[in-house]
């Protein structure tokens, strides 16, 4: 079952390498913002495929963390780029 | 191989084909809308579906509620987010690309 | 900390100290001032001379091994501020606490006379100076040397600089930096070195502190000349060249204070540690025994040569006093250099007999600035019409210079002659004979000019002054440009006599410094 | 993994850290040098928690289902680097932060973050500020003086 | 409750926490002087608490104090251990920080915006909270994360000194990024240690590393080494590492600068002799590595360069700065040499350094709080205006030259002999009195200006500083005379420190 | 090839190749919010070496605080970098490929990774982790020890600490005189001298103490054993806090209270908050409670905490935030809860025990003091994590360029 596990992880991990790329070529900064925001989403399930892999599947905690900071981390930038400042 | 554990596979092959198509359409796509829709509509659901196949193999009841909450979460913020950037774009007066050429 | 007792070595310490606190509390009344200085120098010479006859003791020597030191503190463990009175110190003591006496009577006059700013901290540092000599005079150990030593350089400082122009901050600074770097480089450095190689011994004894480390080969005999090297040098006060430089920079300074550095306090101060550690740390027998002490005589003999060369060129008349006291100095080295007793007394006697004679010469030279506002050997023509008592003066102190009976100067010459043949030296003796050749040389023509030469006619004539000797020509004293003067202010006047009588007393009653000079010649192992 | 290959991980962070110390020495804005701080901390973060991995371990918290039962899940990674860095991660964001305010405040009275900019108008404020004070040396202020009074 | 409380044997816990408490508190404090009297009153509560503890570990059996925090046993927890030499420059830091507290009133008053002073006295207490524990610590790690609040607060005081000139900002940006890549290899090093030794308790690693078959030729701990010395050099100011301090200690706040050059690298180098001396110990450190002839290389060479530096300044806290470059080389040259009159007159001068700069910042405050200024060209002419003030400034720089009678001379007298005892470490004698006559150099271009120059503008028609800001300056210089007349009781204990450091055993 | 392996290396590529582009990319902007991402892919690092503490924290606080600290920064400083004409800095290259090579040389004479054989994993911990998971005395009664566990030396060392030492009772010489005195300086009365391990009190520390309290070793080490570092961690914040109030909060009289810019007015956005926010509260607070049974504790639920203050904020516009949270509650509320947490130790103090020593708030059962003392310090540092994040954004995003 693991290494069923560990091909998605991989496959996650390759897919991230494009948005990876996505984010750095622009050309708009909206395309930066978006693929940060899918490697966000990735890392989610990323982490819980990792307690899966090691046999600790208790930790789904921290997945909720990275979509809560995901997600606040993405409005942040969009007030910035909408409002030109925070607060 | 339990039963549980094949439906897992499956949704996290299934999972694994849209995250990877998505990614792939985020990368190739030649401009910004076309890349939201790739990205946005992946996501969510290549997510989900990997967490709902997790949630097949898992024993404990907790985790379990846990997973869904995780996919729940997803599920509102996602989206949210995705529209968030969109509308930003939008207002920033980007407009999508026709085959015409870059405006 | 500091033990507030009133044995006779630490008054003389706290007298000055007090007096210089009663002086800057006294500043705004000027005659209370100098009424305090008075006092204060009256007090000094009565206790310093308090202490003679107890040094002059026949059996001295054989009590001062058992004389319990005189504590002041304890800086470090193993290091401490100690006071003890032997008769070289002793001798110091009573020439530099007598002279101040007289040059603060001079320093009334000259001071006044000249309207000269920052009175209050001239006496005050001057009183801090004396205070730093006696330390320096009493000193037990080589640390507590150190200590007034480096104090005296910090309290003649301020009077060096006194009249804060350009020059005077160019001069100071130059006395400053020579004094300080050969102390602090060299003298600090041989005495952390002493502390070290003797393990933590620094009292000073007849004979040395060596005798022990020496006898059982841990101190060899290169590092005993290096040793010796660093003290010769770290002791900068004693102006042997090439580190003579600041003194005649410090001429910059008000007359009383050049007197009172080339006569009294500083540059005795020089020889006088320089004679100290060669009898009281190397001991002139483990010199002579390791040989490593030889190179000083013709440095020495050097330095004198040189230096009379150089004040024959001089035009201003404190350079060439200043050059003169190079030279004199170096008449001390070379007697303390041939370490034998009889040259240890004529170094002894030299430092009280060019005592008397050369702030005689600065009286004078201060006096002649005072009433005629002149600096300058050239322009002394006549001069001796118009001020005699102070050409007098200063006729009897070149006299004393050259060595000529009956002045002090003659005694120590004789002794150092004396030792000269005893050592069999004839280098020294063919220097000695030279430079007595050039101190007449150098000194006559000037008492030539002042008495026999005519006054010259043209007197408002903006007059020359050389590059390099622009002394105290503020703009205010122009004015009244010396064509009408006569003879100083009164207490300059009686300052200088009294000096010039004192040179020539010195010739014909030196009982008590010859006693004194004999007595640590007494004490030599 | 034996040899090289057991201690790579060591080197992929010394190979994080010197991206760090890169940008901070190589660039010169302020803000990326402030990041770059951080990326550099961030590689011995992660050298300390390599430290505390085990073969087969894991994460150090012991299995407590609700029932009570306890089990025993094989050798844990050790906890202690990882109490030192949570501690270090904590010290680095108080760093970063105050940072970026001095990084404000910067930007509010010089108008950049550039460093060589910044460095090039500090050197002529500390220029004006020698000449205000200097024309201490009275033997030079009279030489001075009198050079003037020659050429008048 | 308090029935079971013992004052005494929490001293070295006491010492830190204080400052915590009191720190946080300092906010509550509103506003007007109430920070400043709380902040006074919590350091001079600290400087009681470390005379105390001085008393103690002198009457300690063993030579030192062990308090096991949370009582978990030292090897498990963190473990305070003060020996002679925290100790003293436990005592050394509260001392100068109660003192330079009690100055700091007139001029944060006019220096800091006034609606801040609670924020301002908060991070100044927690400045020193960090310094002290930095200090007391016998574990390695507890070491990083109070160097890490001391540099913080530093940073934040620094900038302070913004609304007087904005290079301070520049100031502590920089040190900030030093500070925190110097912070950053210490820890480093930290970690190598621990890979090797699997302990962060100082002793138990010395214990481990000296276990250790072949520790000269085990790179880990050779990497360790040179890192921790490359941290802990730009932390203390090492000289090509020294970059930062200049400009920090010029335009940070005047009551910063005094407290900064009197305990900041102080403490700097406390931790160095902890990491070489107590962890590596004598024989890795100076016998197999070549670590006496690296530092007193730098040592030397700082002495040399930043005097010639010094004296090439107008300013007077930047003279000073460069000035306190210098003198750390002469602390560091003394441990460099490895034996007992060195590291005593290295640990000595700890004390001196911090006793007179101290005092000649807060002359130099005086300065700018009367003039706004602090060149050569404003304090002409000052010595009759700000007489006391000026006294103390030159009396410092007496110490600094290491003339006899000042704290700098037993220093000075220390080192010279330690340089003299040890085998081919005579260039370091020279260097030392060669530094010396640097030190007049600067010292005197301000005795000239202020004693034999007359003044211009309006530093013509300036008083005295207030009584607030000179008696706590002539207390530090009533300090370094003191104990440059009378040097038994600091002599005693750095001898005592260096013996124990060199010995290995507390 | 294992899988903590294989997925180490393909993480630490991205996470390298991150740290390429944020270092070399030209925007600021696009550098900061790379950023976030290499502290998210940072964490699934940590993650995947079971380090769930500090990927926690290293999300909520890289991927979280930082990123929306560095745009807040980006607002006044703006989002370009000015164009370097060399790309390339050899020096610098020079200088950094010295250091990295010094390092890797010092890494070859390291115990390779995970080896278990490694002083760290067999030296002091072992011994700190079998307290922790609860011998009682030495009796693996609910579990076997881990591997490699030296019963017999930790029964040693129990015995060490248990056994009471006595006070030496000749031991006078505190009385002495000592220099202090001789020179003049205060001379108070000291009661006793103290002796390491001379006094009872070490066996106030059973064995068992954290048996069935603290699964979570992690959170028993940060809050006991080393709760002294963690009582500074948190001062640290906090001055990190207090420093950016010094430097950035305007004057008073200038008024901190502006409107500021509101995002409420999207539906979408509002509804989202407003249904996440409880949400986010809650788990806050779950994480700071359930520190001790998994991962999280004080630190990560405080930065939950704040983060819920911060999206509030950026919707609803700072006046709204400043109306739950007045500026001047939120500067008490910093030190507060450095004060729980030094209080905590203090009045272990006080009750006549070693600082931080929690088993004297509950003589009787020593370990349920133990509990409650580190339940206490970790409320203690969510109080003061969460308020100084919040007072950092507020500084940051307060100060308007002008």
């Amino acid at each position: 079952m693991s290494t069923v596990y560990l091909i998605t992880a991989v496959v996650l991990i390759v897919g991230a390498f494009m948005l990876l790329y996505r984010a750095l070529a622009g050309p708009t900064v909206y395309d930066t913002i978006l693929a940060t925001n899918a490697i966000g989403t990735k890392t989610i399930v990323f982490v819980t495929l990792l307690g899966y892999i090691s046999g600790r599947t208790e930790f789904i905690d921290m997945a909720i963390i990275y979509a809560l900071i995901t997600f606040i981390t993405t409005i942040a930038i969009l007030k910035y780029i909408e409002k030109g400042r925070l607060d | 191989m339990h039963w549980n554990e094949v439906v897992c596979t499956v949704l996290l092959a299934l999972g694994c084909v849209i995250n990877f198509s998505g990614s792939y359409g985020v990368l190739k796509f030649p401009d910004f809308y076309a890349r939201l829709h790739a990205a946005g509509k992946t996501d969510s659901l290549a997510q989900v579906l990997i967490l709902l196949g997790l949630v097949f193999v898992t024993p404990d009841v907790l985790t379990k509620i846990k997973l869904m909450l995780v996919a729940f979460i997803l599920l509102i913020v996602a989206p949210t987010a995705t529209f968030a950037i969109t509308k930003a774009a939008h207002l920033d007066g980007l407009r999508p690309w026709t085959r015409g050429g870059r405006q | 900390m500091i033990h507030l007792d009133v044995s006779p070595p630490l008054l003389a310490l706290y007298l000055p100290l007090l007096g210089a606190l009663l002086i800057s509390l006294a500043g705004r009344w000027p005659n209370l001032r100098e009424l305090v200085t008075l006092l204060t120098a009256g007090a000094l010479l009565y206790v310093v001379a308090g202490m003679a006859p107890a040094i002059l003791a026949p059996d001295f020597w054989a009590s001062y091994a058992r004389a319990p030191a005189l504590k002041l503190a304890e800086v470090l463990p193993g290091v401490w501020l100690e006071l003890k009175v032997e008769p070289l110190g002793m001798l110091f003591a009573l020439i530099a606490s007598s002279l101040w006496i007289l040059n603060s009577i001079y320093s009334i006059g000259y001071m006044r006379g000249n309207h000269e700013k920052n009175q209050t901290r001239f006496y005050v540092c001057f009183a801090l100076a004396i205070a730093s000599v006696m330390g320096l005079a009493f000193a037990g150990n080589l640390f507590t040397l150190f200590v007034f030593y480096e104090a005296l350089t910090l309290t003649t400082y301020p009077l060096v600089a006194h009249k804060g122009s350009a020059e005077a901050i160019r001069s100071a600074r130059t006395y400053l930096g020579i004094l300080v770097v050969t102390s602090v480089c060299f003298l600090l450095a041989g005495i952390i070195g002493t502390y070290v190689f003797t393990g933590g011994d620094m009292t000073f004894r007849p004979g040395g502190v060596f005798t022990r480390v020496l006898a059982d080969g841990s101190l060899t005999a290169p590092t005993l000349g290096l040793l010796f090297i660093l003290y010769m040098y770290g002791i900068g006060k004693a102006a042997l060249m090439p580190v003579h430089r600041w003194l005649p920079a410090a001429m910059v300074a008000p007359t009383p204070v050049s007197a009172l550095l080339h006569a009294v306090a500083v540059v005795k101060a020089g020889v006088f540690t320089v004679l100290k550690v060669i009898v009281y740390v190397f001991g002139p027998a483990a010199l002579v025994r390791y040989g490593v002490g030889s190179w000083l005589i013709y440095v020495a003999g050097a330095t004198i040569l040189i230096a009379s060369c150089i004040a024959l060129f001089q035009d201003n008349l404190k350079r060439r006093l200043a050059y003169s006291t190079v030279s004199q100095l170096s008449y001390v080295i070379i007697a303390a250099a041939l370490l034998s007793p009889l040259s240890i007394t004529a170094a002894a006697l030299h430092i009280a007999a060019h005592a008397f004679g050369k702030i005689t010469l600065f009286f004078a030279a201060g006096s002649i600035y005072t009433a005629a506002h002149k600096t300058e050997i050239s322009q002394l023509d006549g001069i001796g019409r118009r001020m005699p008592v102070t050409m007098a003066a200063f006729t009897i102190g070149s006299l004393s210079m050259i060595g000529l009976p009956p002045t002090a100067g003659f005694v120590s010459k004789w002794y150092l002659l004396q030792a000269t043949w005893e050592t069999d030296a004839p280098f020294v003796l063919v220097v000695v004979i030279l430079s007595t050749l050039l101190n007449a040389a150098y000194f006559l023509p000037i008492v030539y000019r002042a008495f026999f030469v005519a006054e010259p006619k043209h007197h408002h004539e903006p007059h020359q002054s050389s590059a390099d000797g622009d002394f105290g020509d503020d703009a205010d004293h122009h004015g009244h440009d010396a064509h009408d003067h006569g003879e100083a202010p009164w207490p300059i006047v009686v300052a200088l006599s009294c000096t010039a009588v004192a040179t020539i007393v010195f010739f014909f009653y030196s009982d008590l410094a010859i006693g004194l000079a004999n007595q640590l010649r007494s004490g030599l192992p | 993994m034996t040899g090289a290959l057991g201690i790579y991980n060591y080197w992929i962070y010394v190979l994080l850290m010197m991206i760090g110390l890169y940008g901070v020495i190589a660039k010169p804005n302020l803000i990326k040098q402030a990041i770059a701080l951080g990326l550099f901390q961030t590689g011995i973060f992660l050298y300390y928690i390599s430290m505390a991995v085990i073969d087969g371990g894991t994460a150090p918290v012991w299995t407590t289902i609700l029932d009570g039962a306890q089990k025993y899940e094989g050798p844990y990674d050790n906890p202690l680097p990882h109490v030192l860095i949570l501690t270090a991660i904590v010290v680095s964001v108080s760093v970063l932060a105050v940072a970026l305010a001095l990084i404000i405040n910067i930007k509010r009275t010089y108008g950049t973050i550039e460093y060589d900019e910044l460095e090039a108008m500090d050197q002529a404020d500390k220029r004006a500020d020698y000449q205000r004070g200097q024309v201490v040396d009275a033997a030079d202020d009279v030489e001075h003086r009198l050079e003037g009074h020659h050429h008048a | 409750m308090l029935d079971a409380f013992e004052v005494v044997p929490n001293l070295p816990v006491l010492v830190v926490t204080t400052p915590l408490i009191g720190g946080i508190l300092t906010i509550a404090m509103g506003r007007g002087k109430g920070p400043w009297a709380w902040a006074t009153l919590i350091t001079g509560l600290v400087f009681y608490f470390t005379v105390l503890l001085m008393q103690q570990v002198l009457a300690a059996k063993t030579g030192y104090i062990s308090y096991e925090l949370g009582n978990w046993p030292r090897q498990w927890g963190i473990e305070y251990r003060v020996d002679a030499l925290n100790a003293f420059i436990l005592l050394t830091v509260a001392g100068v920080s109660f003192v330079t507290t009690l100055y700091a009133q007139k001029s944060v008053e006019k220096e800091i915006p006034q609606d801040r002073h609670n924020f301002f006295y908060a991070v100044w207490v927690l400045a020193v909270c960090g310094l002290l524990g930095i200090t007391v610590t016998g574990d390695a790690f507890n070491v990083y994360v109070l160097l890490e609040i001391s540099s913080l607060t530093v940073y934040a005081l620094i900038a302070m000194g913004k609304d007087m000139n904005r290079q301070a900002l520049t100031a502590s940006l920089r040190y900030l990024i030093l500070g925190s890549v110097g912070a950053s290899f210490i820890l480093l090093g930290i970690g190598y240690l621990m890979m090797v030794t699997g302990t962060l308790n100082m002793e138990d690693m010395h214990d481990r590393l000296a276990a250790l078959p072949d520790i000269v030729h085990h790179r880990t701990v050779l990497v360790a080494f040179a890192f921790l010395l490359v941290g802990l050099g730009m932390k203390m100011a090492l000289f090509p590492l020294h970059m930062w301090l200049p400009k920090a200690y010029t335009y940070a706040p005047s009551a910063v600068s005094a407290l900064l050059s009197a305990t900041a690298t102080k403490v700097g180098i406390y931790m160095a002799f902890r990491f070489l001396f107590t962890i590596f110990g004598v024989g890795f450190s100076f016998v197999a590595m070549p670590a006496s002839v690296v530092l007193s290389v730098a040592a030397c060479a700082g002495i040399l360069v930043t005097g010639v530096t010094a004296v090439r300044q107008t300013n007077l806290k930047r003279m000073l700065a460069y000035s306190s470059v210098g003198q750390l080389g002469y602390i560091v040259a003394g441990f460099a040499l490895a034996n007992v009159h060195g590291v005593a007159g290295s640990v000595i001068h700890i004390f001196n350094h911090a006793v007179m700069k101290g005092g000649m910042f807060m002359a130099a405050g005086a300065i700018m709080y009367r003039l706004g200024r602090c060149d050569l060209r404003a304090i002409r002419g000052l010595g009759k205006r700000m007489p006391l003030t000026m006294a103390a400034f030159v009396a410092g720089g007496l110490g600094l030259v290491g003339f006899p009678l000042t704290a700098g001379f037993i220093s000075k007298w220390y080192l010279v002999q330690g340089a003299l005892e040890a085998p081919h470490m005579w260039p370091v004698a020279a260097v030392v009195l060669v530094g010396s006559l640097l030190a007049v150099a600067y010292t005197w271009r301000v005795v000239e200006a202020a004693y034999f120059q007359e003044p211009e503008g309006e530093s013509a028609l300036v008083t005295e500083a207030p009584l607030s800001m000179v008696a706590p300056m002539w207390i530090l210089i009533g300090a370094s005379v003191y104990f440059g007349v009378s040097a038994t009781f600091t002599g005693e204990i750095s001898m005592r420190a260096a013996k124990s450091l060199l010995g290995g055993a507390p | 090839m294992n899988a903590v392996v294989l997925i180490d290396t393909l993480l630490l590529l991205l996470v390298t190749a991150t740290a390429v582009a944020i270092v070399e990319v030209r925007s600021l902007y696009a550098s900061s919010i790379l950023t976030g991402i290499y502290s998210l892919l940072m964490a699934l690092v940590w993650v995947n070496m079971h380090s769930m503490d500090v990927s926690f924290t290293e999300a909520a606080v890289g991927g979280g605080i930082s990123t929306i600290l560095l745009i807040g920064t980006l607002v006044h400083v703006g989002r370009e970098e000015k164009p370097i004409k060399k790309r390339l800095h050899v020096p610098a290259l020079v200088f950094t490929a010295l250091t990295g090579a010094a390092l890797i040389y010092g890494t070859l004479d390291m115990p390779r990774f995970g080896d278990p054989a490694a002083p760290i994993h067999h030296y002091r911990v072992p011994e700190m982790m079998a307290q922790t998971v609860g011998f009682v005395n030495g009796t693996p009664g609910k579990q076997k020890p881990p591997e490699g566990f030296d019963l017999e030396r930790y029964r040693r060392f129990d015995g060490r600490v248990t056994g009471p030492i006595p006070a030496d009772p000749t031991d006078t010489a505190w009385r002495e005189k000592s220099i202090l005195q001789t020179e003049g300086l205060i001379v108070p009365q000291v009661r006793a001298a103290h002796e390491p391990h001379a006094e009872p009190g070490h066996h106030l520390h059973p064995p068992d103490d954290f048996n069935g309290h603290v699964p979570n070793s992690v959170t028993s080490l940060l809050a006991a054993y080393r709760g002294y570092d963690t009582m500074f961690e948190t001062t640290v914040i906090f001055t990190a806090g207090v420093s950016l109030i010094l430097l950035l909060r305007r004057p008073r009289r200038e008024g901190y209270l502006q409107p500021g810019a509101v995002m409420s007015d999207q539906v979408i956005l509002r509804v989202v908050t407003k249904l996440s926010i409880p949400f986010i509260l809650i788990f806050g607070f779950y994480v700071i409670t359930h520190g001790e049974l998994g991962p999280g504790g004080g630190f990560q639920g405080g930065v939950v905490l704040a983060t819920a203050f911060i999206l509030y904020a950026l919707i609803f516009g700072r006046a709204a935030l400043y109306r739950v949270v007045p500026p001047p509650v939120s500067d008490m509320l910093t030190g507060l809860g450095v004060l729980i947490y030094s209080g905590t130790g203090a009045v272990c103090m006080l009750l006549g025990g070693k600082f931080l020593d929690y088993s004297m708030l509950n003589p009787e059962l020593p370990g349920d003091g133990e509990s409650l003392g580190m339940t206490l310090v970790e409320y203690g540092v969510g109080i003061t994590v969460s308020m100084v994040m919040l007072t950092i954004f507020n500084q940051l995003a307060e100060e308007r360029s002008t």
